[in-house]
């Protein structure tokens, strides 16, 4: 199980982003994140994953363990080694390298399984088959975003943090994301989802968290979550019936205040 | 026939000095994207400890010595005051590398002493025949060293995995983090092996007269090298530097027959003159990739 | 000015001297007889990173013992001398050269070593704006024509007629190839090499290098392909080390002469030796380190245990006209930069204690007369402590005999 | 009337065809979208119409003048403009400063003038400043004026951008995934923009957009692309029930999945 | 007023130069002590300073290519050589050795050298434009390698290396400013001219940075494929960054031997380029009084490492031992650099900034 335990972060040594955050990403399950543009969804997966460094973050207090033992103060490799994997936000992918290398450099902490893990990555992505050769940085955005998810499975990580992985996809490729969530997860691999969609992410997940300004709001069930009043209106957007209808709500809103 | 041949070959063997330095600093910028300026004092330091180990160890152990020493040296740079500038801006990185040349340039300066030092290397200035012509020994030592160095990198490269995990650290350190490479460890290697390469490289150099002061200078001829080759290939830093050495050489011996209006001396800067010309037609150099852009 | 100019007003010293700028009634920082006074010199030297450190730092050091030579055997005039305090490192450009000059120039008298030509030219209208007599690290010809400055020895220009006369004479050349840095270093001995050249009737090629192991190539082959009977080098040691070297390994077979900063003893381990020990000649403006004279022999006492080097005997030998010039200054009773200059001009010969003929360091004529046109040449020899031996004493060929000097030979 | 007319448009690169055989019209005042499945082309469509990627074959008709051939800068002058589909801002300039760039070609004063700035660039720069408060009046940016963009919230900055193609005063406004990433709030608010700018402003668009909720409420007209080529045109409804369409991209579940 | 110093009430006012009160404020004090200056401290500081401001005038230059435009260039000391020599050529007198026209008076030559050099900037252009990053910053430092080579081959415009000619000679309104007169030494003088040309030089590169076209170069820089979609002609921008920069370096070239009077082909290296590279980074790239701070560190920095080792008492002051004074200068030099930049990447600017925002939340610092 990977825990965060009354977690807060801080960047910069000023900007205190979380504030004591508690979470828990039980053995074989997809747990849900949510949360506003800003909430700090990313930067409790940078913790997970230990690349705070890199943006001058800090843990100030709590701490994260993998079953029971604190991994904060690893290095991201050490992490990574122990297959903690985090596929980050905005695709990243490395756009001078060819698709196969980029795949090949998710793989590096798995070098013996390496031609396995690639055959599994065209499997999952024929797309990518069929551009391995191109410079990756040519492809389309959302074959960047295939690219980035691959990557990340290239090292069979026993827990995948993905951050917004439907970001830029077509629906039909939003499904199949989803199906692949699903399949990885039963073939073992734990998954913590931060999703901007989040009925998706929701119909998959076992549980749901909430976070709001570095703050945990909501800890419940997906199914729970699903029937929340407020979510379904403010994540699920099932309030409204068109975006028409919303614009003449807001216009209104407007001109009152 | 001959005399061109001559001068062939010992462009082929300067170029191959200029190799050994390219191939430095290549690999300093494929896994950091910053050229390293603190090569030619890594360079200067390699020919100085030559001097003072060979009495004690041979030639050929204070070699190897020498360059593992520096390659040490290099690492310790590395650690100290380059790890810290992770991810800050290359430029910046580099005026930093100027000031880490300073240092141990200045350094190194003061072992030099009053006299010109000698590497005691076992070839001299003897030469033998070669294809007809007389070629200095030590030229043909340079060209078979530069060789098998570039073969051996290049299959290190290939087989192992740090060839690509410096790549993807030079294009984005967060995301080779993220896929589990050690960061450090790749700038620790690249580092190591440039230091190591440019000692080497100032031990060739001086081979002809001796170790002084301004025999650092030599380095920045890598310069218009790895720009020719095409920055971030090796294949590139090593035809480069040789056509550097070849086009110096040629330039030394032919120029003054055929183009004296150039002015004397016109082939030390001819290799740069080559350069614009290579760019005019290929911006990225011979071996270059050009740069990925998209919207 | 509305703010305390720089020029001290003259003032009485001790012994009724008079006194401005870089003397004071206090002692020497490590003065021998604390009860008298301080005359500081300033010292602008390459002493790091520049070309002609190895040079430089013997000079300085020479010059350090010198003055301290002087004070032991009493000072100057009631004063002792002190060369430590303004020390400076122009690491051989001429801003920095300039720079330093100006955070010294309020404190000291007068210069006594100012190193390298186009540097000291930064500093040349100063220097004679200020009547700051000054001594030369360099033998170029520019300096026979510039007042404040205290030349020693025959210039580069001179040196190298002489040379060209001596390979004539003694070695029958027919044809001479001057291969050279850029600069008046370089160029005032190409320049000589050429007039005597002319004089003598024998070709003349001139080839200009620039220093660096790897910027050789144009000289050799320049060398090795015109195969001149004789080749005048002025570069640094491991220039000519590389074209010696090279030349010979290419079957060039005659004769280089090269001027004495061509020269470092550690040439003769260099994988050059053999053939810079076949073919390798040196001039030399005066004589070196093991010669038994009494300035010679002061100086190795005044050294002792440094590695030798003619670096010292040059700085060493710099120094007299400057210790004549003051002491004919304190004489006058007149210490002050304009008495000092003017001690200069009264000066006809120098008493270098053997180490430069008599006659040599005349200061008040014109150029044309005034100039030393002595020089001697030396060969490589393993056994001798800076690598040379004599082969020909003191000199003046036919060239530099009947040379009219009207301005620098480069110009 | 149509602003722009593109006819037969095929690119590649070496070996892959990225556009094959494209044409069609955007009418006055039109909002029409384009969709397909990732890297079915639509990006490259744009990149052909602002002149990044020059197209082997077809023509490009805009404001009475054939694109094809043209620089940027040069199509840029004649009214187009678009955001991109990552965020393409200047991220060390404040916003104020990103939407003058937009504005720049509403300024023709040199770098002479620029230099003594009292005169023609002191009274142009007013004349355009006025100019960009309008659109981050219009935009409600107005707390985020003096911000660098890299700092601010990506919802913040996917506005900015579009701010900064207003202030070019466009004839034709390309969108290139304006709602990717959003959450359902800033959704809506984007939305809310898009049509002001249509109904407000009347400036017709292009939008590319993977957002089904968002295509089918307010495009006039679609066009459904795969593997470069148009497979379907035609208002949101027909596309939507067309099986070609549900097969290659929205899939069977999309109803059920996108509102 | 008080309380709500950045309130505006027009575009105007926002726009303004010296938009905040802060601003102005520091503005002025920073003039007066200028002014003062010469007046309390030592000729060869004011030289120091004097050389401290032609320099910040080059690094301003520098920066308009490289901080706004991001085109790295390490080409500055060729340019700085093109001005140094027009100016030189224009204002010298023939001599028979070095060629001279005579020209003296200031403002003609010092314009003529910026013209020059910004011609030969609008030469070379057109291959920077196709370059990129270090491929950029390498040709243009072939250029610095071509153009030492010229220059120490035609010996009748520089005189040849290590023999060098006289700098441009300042004649302002008939007066000989590098000669002491009765009312000021040439020391004063040449500080206050330098000192006006900075704040000339500076307004108008502030004026240019802040219109249209700095507006321009920051996006060529920071994206130049959107920049030209949004309608900046990448060409035109280029071009005229480069050739903005090569009239800066003209001017402050023509003026940086002024205070030497005298100067030689070997000044012009690669390490005169690396020194303005360095400038520009010290200060923080892409402002203008970063570039202006940085000059003055860097020109001020071996005269700080020279005092530094007389406060270190561990450190002899032996010229010749084995560790030398001059060593730890050099060493000094090299650390100082290092460490500075480790300590703020983002230069002098990045330090003044935090100070700054210190200040304006005290004592509310967090
Ligand atoms: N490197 C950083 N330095 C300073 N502040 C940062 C840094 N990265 C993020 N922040 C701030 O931390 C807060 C949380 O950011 P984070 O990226 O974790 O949010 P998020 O929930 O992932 O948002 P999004 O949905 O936009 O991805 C934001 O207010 C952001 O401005
Ligand atoms: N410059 C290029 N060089 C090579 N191939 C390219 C280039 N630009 C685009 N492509 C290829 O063209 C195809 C179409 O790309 P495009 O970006 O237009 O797709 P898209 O429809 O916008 O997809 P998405 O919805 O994922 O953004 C992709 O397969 C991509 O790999
Ligand atoms: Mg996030
Ligand atoms: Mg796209």
């Amino acid at each position: 199980m990977l825990e965060a335990n009354n977690l807060e972060v801080v960047y910069d040594d000023v900007m205190l982003v979380l504030r004591g955050v508690s979470l828990r990403v039980p053995k074989g399950q997809v747990v849900a994140l949510l949360g506003a543009n800003g909430a700090g969804k990313t930067t409790l997966m940078r913790a997970f994953s230990g690349l705070l460094d890199v943006h001058d973050g800090k843990v100030t207090k709590g701490s994260i363990t993998l079953d029971g033992e604190p991994i904060h103060r690893l290095s991201p490799a050490k992490i990574a080694d122990r297959g903690i994997k985090q596929a980050l936000e905005g695709r990243r992918i490395l756009a001078e390298l060819t698709v196969e290398e980029n795949l090949k450099v998710g793989g590096h902490a798995r070098p013996r399984t390496l031609k396995h893990n690639l055959d599994r990555c065209y499997e999952l992505f024929p797309r990518l088959l069929e551009r391995r050769r191109q410079s990756a940085g040519y492809l389309s955005g959302g074959e960047q975003q295939m690219l980035s998810i691959g990557r990340a499975l290239m090292s069979e990580p026993s827990y995948l943090l993905l951050d917004e992985p439907s970001l830029g996809l077509a629906p039909l490729l939003v499904q199949q994301i989803r199906d692949l969530v699903v399949k990885i997860n039963e073939q073992g691999t734990t998954v913590l989802l931060v999703e901007q969609n989040a009925s998706m992410a929701l119909s998959i997940a076992d549980h749901g968290y909430v976070l709001e300004t570095g703050k945990v709001v909501m800890d419940k069930s997906a199914a729970a979550l699903l029937a929340d009043d407020d979510i379904r209106e403010f994540y699920l957007g099932l309030g409204t019936s068109s975006f028409r209808a919303v614009k003449h709500y807001k216009r209104r809103k407007r001109w009152l205040s | 026939m001959d005399e061109f041949l001559q001068s062939l070959i010992r462009g082929l063997g300067t170029g191959s000095i200029y190799s050994l330095l390219a191939l430095g600093f290549v690999i300093i910028y494929k896994s950091t994207q910053v050229i390293s300026f603190a090569q030619p004092a890594f360079m200067l330091a390699g020919a100085v400890l030559v001097s003072y180990l060979a009495p004690q160890v041979s030639f050929f152990g204070a070699v190897v010595l020498a360059a593992a020493i520096i390659a040490v040296l290099a690492l310790g740079v590395e650690r100290t005051v380059l790890r810290p500038m992770v991810g800050k801006p290359v430029f910046v990185v580099a005026i930093i590398t100027i000031g880490v040349d300073v240092v141990v340039r200045v350094v190194t300066n003061a072992f030099i002493g009053l006299d010109v030092r000698q590497v005691g290397d076992p070839w001299g200035l003897t030469t033998m025949n070669f294809l007809g012509a007389e070629v200095q020994q030590r030229y043909l030592v340079m060209i078979g060293t530069t060789a098998v160095v570039t073969v051996a990198l290049f299959a290190f490269f290939r087989y192992s995995r740090i060839g690509l995990a410096m790549r993807a650290v030079a294009y984005d350190q967060e995301v080779a983090l993220a896929q589990g490479i050690s960061v450090g460890s790749v700038f620790a290697l690249s580092w190591a092996l440039a230091g190591g390469l440019a000692a080497l490289a100032g031990v060739f150099v001086a081979t002809g007269a001796g170790v002084d002061q301004q025999l650092w200078i030599v380095a920045l001829k890598a310069l218009p090298a790895i720009i020719l080759g095409g920055l971030e290939s090796l294949g590139g830093a090593v035809v480069g530097g040789l056509a550097v050495g070849i086009v110096e050489s040629l330039f030394g011996t032919y120029q003054g027959d055929f183009a004296p209006w150039l002015g004397p001396n016109f082939a030390l800067v001819a290799p740069y003159a080559l350069m614009l010309l290579v760019l005019l037609v290929r911006p990225y150099g011979l071996f270059g990739k050009r740069e990925v852009e998209r919207l | 000015a509305c703010r305390g100019g720089d020029g001290a007003a003259p003032q009485e010293g001790a012994g009724g001297i008079k006194v401005d700028v870089g003397v004071t009634k206090e002692a020497c920082p490590n003065a021998v007889d604390k009860s008298k006074g301080c005359i500081y010199l300033g010292t602008i030297s390459d002493l790091t990173e520049g070309p002609f450190k190895t040079l430089a730092v013997p000079i300085t050091d020479a010059q350090k013992a010198f003055w301290k030579r002087v004070n032991d055997k009493g000072g100057i005039g009631g004063y002792e001398v002190d060369v430590t305090k303004y020390v400076k490192d122009n690491k051989y450009n001429p801003q920095i050269h300039n720079q330093v000059y100006q955070e010294i120039k309020g404190n000291i008298l007068a210069l006594t070593q100012t190193l390298g030509s186009p540097t000291t030219a930064a500093i040349l209208p100063d220097l004679e704006n200020t009547q700051m007599v000054s001594v030369p690290a360099s033998w170029t010809s520019l300096w026979g024509f510039e007042e404040v400055v205290l030349e020693s020895g025959a210039n580069y220009c001179v040196e190298s007629m002489n040379t060209v006369d001596y390979a004539v004479d003694k070695l029958s050349v027919k044809s001479v190839m001057a291969v050279h840095l850029a600069g008046d270093y370089g160029d005032d001995a190409a320049a000589g090499a050429k007039i005597a050249a002319e004089k003598r009737g024998l070709t003349f090629e001139n080839v200009t290098t620039q220093s660096g192991q790897d910027n050789q190539g144009g000289a050799i082959d320049a060398v090795v392909s015109k195969k001149p009977d004789l080749v005048v080098l002025t570069t640094g040691p491991t220039d000519a080390a590389v074209i010696i070297g090279q030349a010979a390994a290419r079957g060039y077979k005659g004769k280089f002469i090269g001027t004495s900063p061509t020269w470092n003893p550690g040439l003769l381990k260099s994988p050059a030796a053999p053939a810079i020990k076949a073919l390798y000649l040196q001039s030399a403006p005066w004589k070196a380190w093991a010669t038994e004279t009494v300035g010679h022999t002061a100086m190795r006492a005044a050294l002792p245990g440094v590695t030798p080097n003619d670096g010292y005997t040059a700085g060493w030998v710099w120094a007299y006209p400057l210790k004549a010039a003051l002491e004919k200054a304190a004489a006058n009773k007149d210490l002050t930069r304009a008495g000092l200059l003017a001690a200069v001009r009264q000066l006809n010969s120098v008493d270098y204690e053997g180490m430069l003929p008599s006659g040599a360091g005349n200061f008040s004529a014109s150029p044309q007369d005034a100039l030393f046109r002595q020089t001697l040449i030396y060969r490589p020899d393993d056994a001798a402590p800076t690598g040379v031996t004599l082969v020909e004493e003191f000199f003046t060929g036919q060239t530099a005999k009947d040379f009219k000097f009207e301005k620098p030979c480069y110009q | 009337m149509s602003v722009l007319q593109v006819t037969d448009v095929r690119l590649a690169f070496d070996g892959v065809v990225a556009v094959d055989g494209v044409s069609f019209e955007v009418g006055d005042g039109e909002l029409f979208a384009v969709i397909g499945p990732n890297g079915a082309g639509k990006t490259s469509i744009f990149n052909v119409l602002s002149g990044v990627y020059r197209p082997q074959r077809g023509t490009v008709r805009f404001g009475g003048k054939d694109l094809i051939g043209m620089r940027p800068h040069r199509i840029a002058a004649l009214g187009m403009a678009r955001t991109f589909q990552n965020i393409e801002l200047f991220s060390h300039l404040t916003v104020v400063d990103n939407l003058m760039l937009g504005r720049h070609n509403h300024m023709n004063y040199g770098a002479l003038s620029a230099f003594f700035w009292f005169g023609r660039a002191r009274s142009e720069e007013l004349k355009n400043r006025s100019a960009v408060e309008d659109v981050i009046d219009f935009l409600e940016l107005e707390q985020w004026r003096r911000f660098p963009v890299g700092l601010l919230p990506y919802g913040v900055q996917k506005r900015v951008e579009l701010g900064r193609a207003l202030a070019m005063e466009p004839r034709l406004l390309l969108l290139d995934e304006p709602v990717a990433g959003m959450n359902v709030e800033e959704t809506e608010d984007m939305a809310r923009f898009i049509l002001d700018v249509r109904e407000e402003l009347n400036i017709p668009m292009i939008m590319v957009e993977h957002d089904m909720g968002l295509v089918m409420d307010l495009a006039d007209r679609v066009m459904v692309m795969d593997f470069g080529r148009p497979i379907r045109t035609g208002t949101p409804a027909e596309v939507q029930e067309d099986p070609d369409v549900i097969r290659a991209y929205l899939g069977e579940q999309h109803r059920s999945v996108a509102s | 007023m008080k309380g709500r110093p950045e309130l505006y009430t027009s575009y105007a006012q926002d726009m303004a130069f010296l938009n905040t009160r802060p601003k102005r404020a520091w503005s002025l004090g920073l003039v007066v002590l200028a002014l003062l200056v010469p007046f309390l401290i030592t000729d060869d500081l004011l030289q120091l300073l004097a050389t401290g401001f032609v320099a910040a005038i080059g690094a301003i230059g520098l920066n308009i290519v490289t901080g706004y435009a991001g085109q790295v260039s390490l080409g500055h000391a060729f340019f700085l050589a093109i001005g140094a020599y027009t100016g030189a050529a224009l204002s010298g007198s023939e001599t028979g050795r070095v060629i001279g026209f005579g020209i003296t008076s200031l403002p003609i030559w010092l314009l003529a050298s910026g013209l020059v050099a910004a011609f030969f900037g609008v030469l070379v252009a057109p291959v920077a434009v196709r370059l990129r990053g270090l491929y950029l910053a390498i040709v243009t430092l072939g250029l610095v390698f071509l153009g030492e080579h010229v220059f120490r081959e035609w010996t009748s415009l520089t005189g040849g290396p290590g023999v060098g000619r006289p700098a441009a000679i300042p004649e302002l309104f008939g007066v000989r400013l590098d000669r002491d007169n009765a009312v000021f030494t040439a020391a004063q003088q040449l500080y206050l001219v330098m000192f006006v040309l900075l704040v000339i030089f500076g307004v108008l590169a502030r004026n240019l940075v802040r219109s249209r076209v700095g507006r321009a170069f920051a996006a060529v820089r920071d994206r130049d494929l959107a920049a030209s979609v949004i309608g900046v002609d990448l060409t035109k921008y280029k071009v005229l960054a480069f050739a903005v920069s090569s009239f800066y370096a003209g001017v402050a070239g023509a003026l940086l031997f002024v205070i030497n009077g005298f100067f030689d082909p070997g000044s012009f290296s690669l390490l005169l380029s690396v020194q303005y590279i360095a400038m520009v980074l010290i200060g923080g790239a892409g402002t203008i009084s970063g570039a202006i701070m940085g000059a003055l560190f860097i020109t001020l920095l071996p005269r700080i490492t020279r005092e530094l080792p007389a406060v270190l008492p561990f450190i002899s002051g032996d010229a010749t031992g084995a560790v030398t004074v001059f060593q730890v200068e050099a060493v000094l030099y090299g650390v100082l650099i290092i460490v500075f930049l480790i300590v703020e990447p983002r230069g002098l600017f990045g330090i003044w900034v935090r100070v700054r925002n210190y200040w304006r939340t005290w004592p509310f610092s967090y």
